[in-house]
Order: C-alpha cells, then structure tokens, then sequence
C-alpha cells in the first residue's frame, strides 16, 4: 500500500511494494490524483523501496509533474537506488524533476 | 580471480497477456537471474524484459488473459538473449523504433529504453516479435575471487 | 499451480585436480544450484557430484594441481545429468560398482552412494568417466504458486 | 575451528564449518584423535551446523567409531538435519550409531 504523509500543500509518498511498472501504476495514480486534487502542491516521492521503475512507471512521474505544473506546484524524487538514478539519467527525467539518491 | 567453466542457461515460457502472469514471471525470473548474473546485469535485464513483455501484452494482445506470450531468454557466452513474441498484429516498428519521447510525454519510452540499454534489437518484418541482444559481464565465466575455503 | 515454462541450464567446468579447487566450484554450484532446484533436489545433486568429482580428484589424478577435472553438468526436462571425467588410468567399475562397504569399513562407500541417489550411472570402458543421471523434482517448470502478486 | 567441550571421560565435538567432506576431514580427524588419545569414551558429535557429509566424511565417523569402540567407549550423532539423516540411514549407519535429527 502506498503510504502519504502530509503537512499544509506538501506531501510525502512511498509508493507500496518495490516496484513502479505497469502493473502497479494504477494504484499509484490514483492515490497522487487524490493528492493534487486536496490542494498539495509540493511533492517528494520516496524511492527508498523501489527496486524497479519501468517506463510505465517513468511516464506516470512525468504525468504527476505535468498535472502539478499546470497548478503551480513541483514534484522532487528521493532516495533513488542507483540503478533507477542511472536510468532516470538516460531518460533525461532531471530535465524537470530534482532526483537524489541515497 | 581464475575461472573455471561457462554457464549457459536457457529459459522458454509462454504467459498469459496480462500484467500479473508478467510479475508471477519475475518472481522466478529474479530468483534465477540473481544466481546467474551480477547485481547490475540483473537490473537491465529485468528492464530489457519488461519493456518488451509489457509491449507484447498490452500492445500486441490488448491485455487479452485469452492470448499468450512467448517468452525466451538464453545466457550464453556472455550474451543474453532475449526473445518476445505475441500474436497480435505487430506495428511499424521501422518508424517507432528510432522515436524518442519529447520529456513531458506520458507514454513511449519503452522503445528508448530498449536502445539504451540493449546492445541490439530486433524486429520480425510484421513486428511482433523482438529480439533483443545485451552483453553481460559476470554471466559466463565463474570466478573463484576470494570465495575459496 | 499452473506452469508457465521450462527452465534448461549447463554448466561446463574444468578444474585442477585439488580438494580446495573442489570446494571452489562447489560455492558456485550451490549458489546456482538453489536458484534452479528444490532444497532436497540440491542435496541429492551436490552429494552426487562431490563423489564423483572426489574421485575424480583423488583417484583418477592423484590429487595432482597440474591435473584437471572435467565436469559437465545439465538439467534439462526435469534430468539433471553429471559427466565427470578424468585423464587417469581407470578402473574396473565392473567389479567396483556393486560393492558394498562393510559397515565398519572406512572407506569405499562413494560408489554406492552414487547407487542410492542417482537414477543411472554409467562408466566409461576405461574408467575415467562416469555419466549420472538423477531425475530433479523442481527442476524444469516453474510454478507461480502463491508467489504472485 | 573444530570445537570440542569436554568433561572427565566425554566430549562434545561441533565440526567446523558446515561440511564433513574429503576437504575438511584431515582437521577433524586429527583433533578427534587427541581427544580418544586424551582418554575420552564418551564422544558426542554435534551436526547442527552441518549441512553437506560425503562418503568421506562417513568413513572419518566410522574410523571414531571403530578406535573408540576398541577402547570400550561409545559415540553418538546429534541435530542431524532430515537430508544428512537420510545419507546416514541409506547408508546403514544406525547399525553402529545412535543417531538424532534435529
Ligand atoms: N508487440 C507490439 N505489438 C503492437 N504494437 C507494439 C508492440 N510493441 C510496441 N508497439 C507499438 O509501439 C509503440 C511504442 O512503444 P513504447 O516505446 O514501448 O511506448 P508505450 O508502450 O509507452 O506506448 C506502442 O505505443 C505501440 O503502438
Ligand atoms: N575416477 C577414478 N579413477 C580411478 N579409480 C577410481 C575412480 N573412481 C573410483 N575409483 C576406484 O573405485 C574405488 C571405490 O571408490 P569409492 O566407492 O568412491 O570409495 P573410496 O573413494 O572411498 O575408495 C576407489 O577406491 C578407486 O580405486
């Protein structure tokens, strides 16, 4: 399960289970729709846990940035395994997104 | 670091077209992959797969729990092998293949991944079958480092 | 359980003549071993190759470094199948193989453990090569069991 | 390391490392010969760590078996796991050893 810790107009999320690929996006989506639609505008997404992101995955992080930049908002990704930071990098994601790793 | 042989391993499965036969599929996938190759091969290798699962079982069968994938992987000399085949009616690959997603696109990476992170990829003429080829270090040769008694 | 697949792997491996190098091999074997078997199939199989490549090791060179071992195993269809191989003088298994060890004897039980766990075992007409087969219960498909998501 | 704890006329052996295999013997030969040189009848041979004995290692526990039964001493297998137990039965050693699992 996704968890979601928030204070005023930020947010923090982990996504449940190690993985965001297709077949675990919908959940994840759901959840940061609700999020942005309560009024959070500063998003971190905790990658602490993730073992593996895809490019359904990469596209869902690039369609929470789309919805949050319409609104004034910003998203940064956290902790990300080096591998996940390695692909991120290919993908030229730090284009819009702040990435740490961990 | 002496090496004592070659490992070859081959793997043939054939799923359902639905996203949950593919993560039953990667139970077992890591399990053996993490005996067979280093950490990193472990993950572009799961990446090269998923893409190309993904692409077959939502693409090539609409999700379809009726149709099946052919899956096939080989680890040999260094190399692995990997083969995806669906049913459906394939695409023009010769167009998509070289597309690169504008970075606030949603969709459409998995072709870019697949280049970036295989050596070579391979479609059959009607497009749905790829095959794709990925050097791996620690994936033939066995090496007794400092592992002996 | 539904299966999805066959899994089919080989290991080609030439060794110098040594117990240490043996116990080398063996870190590798169980690491892949367990990947690939069930837990009870993997002891059956490392017993069977260690005697076989004990003897290899002992018997067939004398324990000598500048010698080496070939072994060659595969498992294939639910059949893994252990080929070892010396370039010693032999031995007449003719007569050895259906030995029994007293049992306050302190050697000689190699041969029948060989009996007890393998499904065949055959020589070569020198002596210097035994070729073990061994049915493997988890050895070729994979389950999804409850494994899945 | 072989570990031995001995009290007047018994001991208990746990062999080192997780293997009595034609490697690891020469040790465990050596330091269970001292022990039956020092006097002990009573031998105990704990196989809780044990997971791999080949036919050389059975042919070691039978030669104890043999020095110690000369000199009216006795020896006993303890925590054998279900695999090493069942080499031990196919091999008929209960005809000589008391033998637990664990
Ligand atoms: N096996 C396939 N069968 C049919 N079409 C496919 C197949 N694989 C890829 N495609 C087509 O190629 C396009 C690009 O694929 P990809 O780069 O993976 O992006 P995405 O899957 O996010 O759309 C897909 O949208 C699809 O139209
Ligand atoms: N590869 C080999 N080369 C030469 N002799 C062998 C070989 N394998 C087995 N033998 C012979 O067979 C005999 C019985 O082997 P085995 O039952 O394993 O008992 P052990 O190894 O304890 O003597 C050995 O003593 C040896 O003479």
């Amino acid at each position: 399960m996704t968890m979601v810790t928030r204070e005023d107009n930020r947010a923090v999320v982990q996504p449940g289970g190690d993985m965001i690929v297709a077949a675990t996006i919908p959940e994840l989506r759901a959840r940061m729709r609700d999020i942005v639609d309560q009024g959070v505008r500063d998003l971190t997404i905790d990658l602490a846990g993730v073992r593996m992101v895809d490019s359904s995955g990469i596209g869902l992080l690039i369609a929470a940035y789309n919805s949050l930049r319409k609104v004034g908002g910003r998203i940064a990704l956290i902790h990300a395994s080096n591998d996940v930071l390695e692909l991120f990098r290919s993908m030229r994601m730090h284009q819009h997104f702040s990435i740490t790793g961990n | 670091m002496s090496s004592f042989g070659r490992f070859d391993c081959e793997l043939r499965s054939s799923l359902p077209a639905t996203l949950e036969a593919v993560e039953v599929f990667f139970v077992e996938f890591r399990r053996r992959g993490e005996a067979m190759m280093e950490r990193a091969d472990c993950f572009a290798a799961e990446l090269l797969v998923r893409e190309a699962l993904t692409n077959a079982v939502v693409h090539g069968c609409g999700s379809d729990p009726g149709k099946q994938v052919r899956c096939r992987l080989r680890l040999r000399k260094g190399r692995l092998l990997i083969a995806v085949a669906d049913d459906g009616a394939g695409f023009d690959w010769r167009t998509a293949r070289h597309s690169t997603a504008a970075t606030s696109e949603c969709s459409g990476r998995g072709m870019e991944i697949l280049r970036q992170y295989a050596n070579r990829v391979r479609f059959n003429d009607k497009g749905n079958a790829v095959t794709i080829i990925k050097q791996i270090e620690g994936g033939t040769r066995y090496d007794n480092g400092n592992q002996g008694r």
